[in-house]
């Protein structure tokens, strides 16, 4: 059986491993992980798209989802993102989001706040660090997470704020350096996925739906610096 | 104009030109258009084929109508040959292409082709590029292509414009020919009154979009009035037999109603028919009969009228030759004035008609 | 070198812009045409709506197409009704979308090509006994030639080319709608750099033979001219 | 009706297109014109290469762009060296890449309507004392009329229409990189519908008077031949 | 050919036709290229004019090295007038446009190009686009087009050959006053061998590529055995002064080495220098003075030569008019063989020559 999961962009690196898992367990089923906007995956859905599960970086798009009964099952919190400056430069890195004053910083990258869900965060935590309205003319916005992380991989912003799990891949970490933002500085990435219509029909989106809740999931998960999903989350999604 | 004929009754206003013509063409034989360069000549023939719509126009064709109020026949299916004033090949196509391009559509066979190949001597050409052509190899080729369709009647805009007088003098014949054995009307734009003699059994004379003058030749060529100035190609055709070969001198002897001419050999049987062109210009007049002169043929006469001549100095005569038994002729001559009045010319003046040369056009 | 994944993609991005082409060749030739040599005074409105694609942005082309196309949309209904399905995220919208998208680069070279041809060699044909429609094949579409080379190869190259659309449209499906520009979009995502460039090279190098084989094919044009 | 962020973007996009479409009017006109004329046997190679940016999916050459232009690549240190700093991410960056995006359509059809004007023109206007620089001017450009037409409608179009290039080197940057295209993409995304809506009304609109403006002038062509 | 010359030295080897020639062209005066369709004219002019580039040809203009090993002069540097074969107007520009085209880049001023639309008649086409033009319009355009640069030299490709006899006759006088008055050399396509004797004072004709004859016009035209048919239109041009007016009768005397002829007047000043040009068809030939006739020419001569014609039954007879004193003038005669022979004409036999009709040709 093949079932299809549109996971948004910062999970690229887990999923790839928990689909793995899964099909460890389940030889006889496919899955085709493929990665995106969250907000463009929501679009899709709306108008049909024909994926199993939709693993969004907020909690929101599942949500309006299942308010327009297009989901197949309930929404269900699967981890917390978190949030990190990446740097190529060390020294950027270790001076934090102050350190993004400086003259020598001239671009910054983070996710498009309008619709990435990292975005968002990031725009929370540099005006908590009280940088926001000086940042603001260095900043270039990436579709989505990943375009975020591709943009200071390249070297073309000096500075970024990506998700942690990203951070953590093979590129990122040779390329360059990151530091944890701290939770309080936004709030809490709940990430949350929904089985969709057509998935409902499928036994297989059932059984991976199911996998997600194994401590294997959860342990890739956090190998890639997912958090646990916060109690608010899980107790929304119930 | 017994036989079926071309009916054409146009109005198409241009800015700056309109053509307005009312005409109705003999449906066999040769009829030429004259006319200054402008004159709508090809606009006329653009307007027969179809390819120019005059709204309100009617154009019949041997009983058929193509053209009248809400009838129109679509160019390509009526059935006629076109020769464009510009040599208009298929710039995609090699000349073999270019000439077999209409030979199934027209449901034609390959003889028409072959001949026409062969006459207008193309046949080198056939896989040549058009744009690898002379300009008279690329009218040459579109005369062929026009000719191989075996149509019905033939348009033909000059067609001849481009080519040396050998070449012309080749293809005449051949177009002669298809006149008189296929039977078919051509329309023939022309602005040399050589070809228009030899070929033309009518002829329009167009001026300004509007008809000048029209007519059988014979007819038209002897109006001493006429708007039709052919200058140094004034003449009179005549229609005769052959009559006697010299086959020592390499001569034949032409009879016609009024008289006989001494010519060169064409190499026709006896006893067909043919048409000869007598100039203006070749014609001299002489009160006693000259002899010893190498000018073979000398007709008695009577002066029937004279009419000036485009020049002051020169004069027109026009002189019928014949009795009551062989039946008359009409010749002109043309003569300087002083000519005239040392030789006390005036209507009714008996002379002899001295012609130098005789020029012989076939049927 | 490449991965069962870049060559599914590849061969269906290839019979992706195979299709569009074919479908717009049979389309664009008669709307060219028609464009080209009517004389209809609201033709003018007709050129407009058809270059109307090319100020689209693919994304939001492919955002409208979506709607449009979706279960609510008037066309998704259609095809429902028809029994068709839904055509989103199938090969066949992929194809209807691009069909669209592209429809001004195959319309614009031909309107231009049969344009130049002017008046003269149709009536050549029409002396030669040919139909207007006998003329069209055998005169206007040889002489309109390059205008077709060019008209197709804009048409399969933009369709090769394709992204936004197909991101919208398409849904990223192995095997249905995963074009090469969308995997390689993958690649370059998941900072996979190394695989974006194996399988752009192979698409550059590809593509660049096919070109140099057309416009090597072409030769030195027919001297023809405007007099 | 639109916001002040949507007029922003609405003017970017327009100066972007024009700047684009000047530029590639200035570069692809000699060189259409040299492909047309030349006999240099390497000529088709040329002709592919100029052909490439076709068939590269618009983020792909994004994405190669910002590593060429990017601070280890070679343009971009070009640019550091001569004093322009770096050009993604800023204006001239995407009118590069545009440049470079649009370039076929630009010469694609000034190809060919050189191509169709043939030698005799030319020639003529030698024997009337023209040199070859005066004849292209005088002669070539006018006859040349309608390919520049639709060159300059498809590339400045195109322009209007690019998505994924200025998503990838744009860095949606307000007043500086944020085209309409984006713009409404972004609309989308955030699930602003009427705002999509709105704005790619009033595009289309616009565009669609702008084509009906230069298709209606544009008028009947002249009866110009291929014989 | 005391003036500087045209030198050409050719070789333009093309699939199916070579080009192999090389010429000494008189630097004034028109020069007629005569052939068949094919034969190589249109590719000698465009090589000459810089538009055909033969590898290793040489080229020379009065002295200016147009194209010899590596010198090579662009077309647009060449001082010459072009009328293409077709002519070839600008489908972008309006008739005054393309007649102003050349103007300022030739630095020529405005009184050329007055002339030649008031000589060509083309003053109410000026706003008109080319393809709304007639093709004899289109032509004289090209024709006005060349003719307003004020060139050094002058190649024209069959520029009359689409037009009717009466324009021709406004525009050959013309074209004479150039060559007369401006003194440039012109180099004439043609394949009426009327314009060329009108024309031309120097011949060359070519065949499949070469030149098969060449010369001044008089020599080459009295040569019985060359190459050069004219056909109906073999003769011969005598050059002589406008001596006598005969004001009463229109007509004028003019003098030649070797006799006088009458002719109608064309308004020339007496004393000025004239071409006449004498056909064979329109000389006869008697052994006894002819009298009371309307052939106003009798001079007495000797036959010098007869050689066969085209045709078996007539013979080319050339005669020799004048005296020790007077000076000779040679004349041609198409007569029958019949007439030969009845005559006795063999060289050396006295006839009188009777000369039926003349043309007079300016300069
Ligand atoms: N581009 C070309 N390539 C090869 N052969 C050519 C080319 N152009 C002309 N020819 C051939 O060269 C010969 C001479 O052509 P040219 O045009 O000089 O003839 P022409 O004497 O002007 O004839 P016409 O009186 O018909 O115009 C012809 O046989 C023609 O077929
Ligand atoms: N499309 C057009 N629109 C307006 N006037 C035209 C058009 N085509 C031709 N004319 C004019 O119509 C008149 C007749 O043209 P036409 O071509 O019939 O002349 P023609 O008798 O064939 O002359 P030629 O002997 O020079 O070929 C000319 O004065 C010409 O200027
Ligand atoms: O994964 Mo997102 O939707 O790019 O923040
Ligand atoms: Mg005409
Ligand atoms: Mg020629």
């Amino acid at each position: 059986e093949r079932i299809t999961v549109a996971a948004a962009a910062d999970l690229k690196f887990a999923m790839d491993e928990i689909v793995a898992a899964f099909q460890r367990q389940h030889p006889a089923d496919e899955v085709t992980a493929i990665y995106g906007s969250s907000g463009k995956f929501y679009t899709q859905l709306q108008q049909g798209a024909p994926y199993d599960l939709f693993f969004s970086a907020d909690i929101t798009y599942p949500r309006e989802l299942a308010k327009a009964g297009l989901a197949g099952s309930p929404v269900q919190a699967y981890a917390t993102g978190r949030l990190v400056l990446w740097s190529p430069t060390p020294d950027v890195v270790r001076r934090g989001l102050t350190g993004l004053l400086d003259a020598a910083v001239t671009r910054i990258a983070i996710a498009n706040p309008r619709h990435a869900p990292y975005g968002r965060r990031a725009e929370e935590a540099l005006k908590a660090a009280g940088v926001w309205s000086q940042v603001q003319g260095k900043l270039v916005l990436g579709e989505n997470i990943a375009q975020t992380a591709q943009i200071v991989q390249t070297g073309n912003a000096q500075a970024g704020l990506i998700a942690l799990s990203l951070a953590l891949s093979p590129e990122l970490t040779r390329s360059g350096q990151h530091q944890l933002l701290p939770a309080a500085l936004h709030a809490p990435l709940e990430q949350a996925f929904v089985v969709t219509q057509k998935g409902a029909a499928q036994p297989a989106a059932l059984r991976f739906a199911a996998f997600m809740g194994t401590a294997a999931a959860s342990a890739v998960l956090a190998r890639w610096g997912f958090e646990p999903p916060t109690a608010a989350a899980v107790r929304r999604t119930q | 104009m017994s036989v079926p004929a071309i009916e054409a009754r146009l109005h198409l206003p241009w800015p700056g030109f309109t053509l307005d013509v009312d005409l109705r063409l003999p449906g066999r034989g040769v009829t030429a258009l004259f006319g200054h360069s402008g004159s709508g000549k090809t606009t006329l023939l653009r307007c027969i084929a179809g390819l120019e719509r005059a709204p309100g126009a009617r154009v019949v064709f041997q009983g058929e109508v193509w053209q009248d109020g809400a009838t129109w026949l679509p160019t390509h299916r009526r059935p006629l040959g076109y020769v464009f004033q510009e040599a208009s090949l298929f710039p995609h196509l090699s000349v073999a292409g270019n000439l077999r391009y209409g030979l199934k559509r027209a449901g034609a066979d390959d003889s028409a082709l072959q001949q026409a190949i062969a006459l207008l001597g193309i046949g080198h050409l056939l896989e040549r590029r058009p744009d690898r052509l002379s300009g008279g190899e690329r009218q040459r080729v579109g005369i062929a292509r026009a000719l191989a369709l075996r149509p019905r009647v033939l348009l033909m805009d000059e067609p001849l414009a481009a080519l040396d007088h050998a070449r012309k003098k080749e293809i005449l014949p051949y177009l002669e020919r298809l006149r008189d054995e296929l039977d078919i009307p051509i329309l023939y734009v022309s602005h040399s009154p050589d070809e228009v003699a030899r070929l033309a059994d009518h002829l329009v004379v167009l001026a300004d979009g509007r008809v000048q003058a029209e007519g059988p030749l014979a007819e038209t060529l002897t109006r001493l009035d006429g708007p039709l100035r052919l200058g140094e190609d004034a003449g009179v055709v005549l229609a005769g037999t052959l009559a006697e070969r010299d086959e020592a001198w390499h001569l034949v002897r032409i009879d016609f109603p009024g008289g006989h001419l001494w010519t060169r050999d064409p190499g026709l049987p006896l006893g067909k028919a043919v048409r000869v062109r007598v100039l203006a210009r070749d014609v001299s007049l002489a009160r006693q009969p000259p002899w010893s002169s190498s000018i073979q043929n000398v007709l008695p006469g009577v002066v029937d009228a004279l009419a000036a001549d485009e020049h002051p100095g020169v004069a027109l005569v026009r002189v019928v030759v014949g009795d009551e038994d062989a039946g008359h002729a009409t010749l002109l001559a043309r003569v300087t004035r002083r000519s005239a009045a040392s030789l006390g010319l005036e209507p009714g003046t008996p002379v002899w008609v001295q012609i130098k040369s005789v020029a012989l056009l076939e049927g | 070198m490449l991965s069962a994944d870049d060559w599914q993609a590849l061969a269906l991005t290839l019979r992706l812009a195979a299709v569009v082409t074919a479908i717009l060749f049979l389309l664009a030739t008669p709307l060219a045409w028609w464009l080209a040599r009517s004389r209809w005074r609201w033709k003018g409105v007709v050129t407009a709506v058809v270059a109307l694609p090319l100020v689209l942005p693919p994304s939001v082309l492919g955002f409208y197409l979506l709607i449009a196309l979706g279960p609510q949309g008037p066309v998704g209904q259609l095809t429902e009704s028809l029994g068709l399905g839904r055509l989103p995220f199938s090969f066949w919208g992929l194809v209807l979308a691009s069909v669209v998208y592209s429809l001004p680069f195959m319309v614009q070279p031909l309107h231009n090509a049969f344009e130049a041809i002017g008046e003269r060699p149709l009536e050549v044909a029409a002396t030669l006994r040919a139909s207007p429609l006998d003329a069209f094949f055998s005169v206007a579409l040889p002489l309109a030639g390059p205008g077709f080379l060019t008209g197709g190869i804009l048409t399969f190259a933009h369709t090769v080319g394709e992204f936004g659309v197909v991101l919208m449209i398409g849904g990223n499906i192995p095997g249905v709608t995963r074009v090469v520009s969308v995997q390689i979009y993958d690649h370059v995502e998941a900072l996979a750099y190394a695989d974006a460039h194996r399988l752009s090279a192979v698409m550059l190098v590809f593509s660049f033979l096919v070109l140099l084989a057309v416009y090597g094919w072409r030769g030195r044009p027919a001297a023809k001219g405007a007099m």
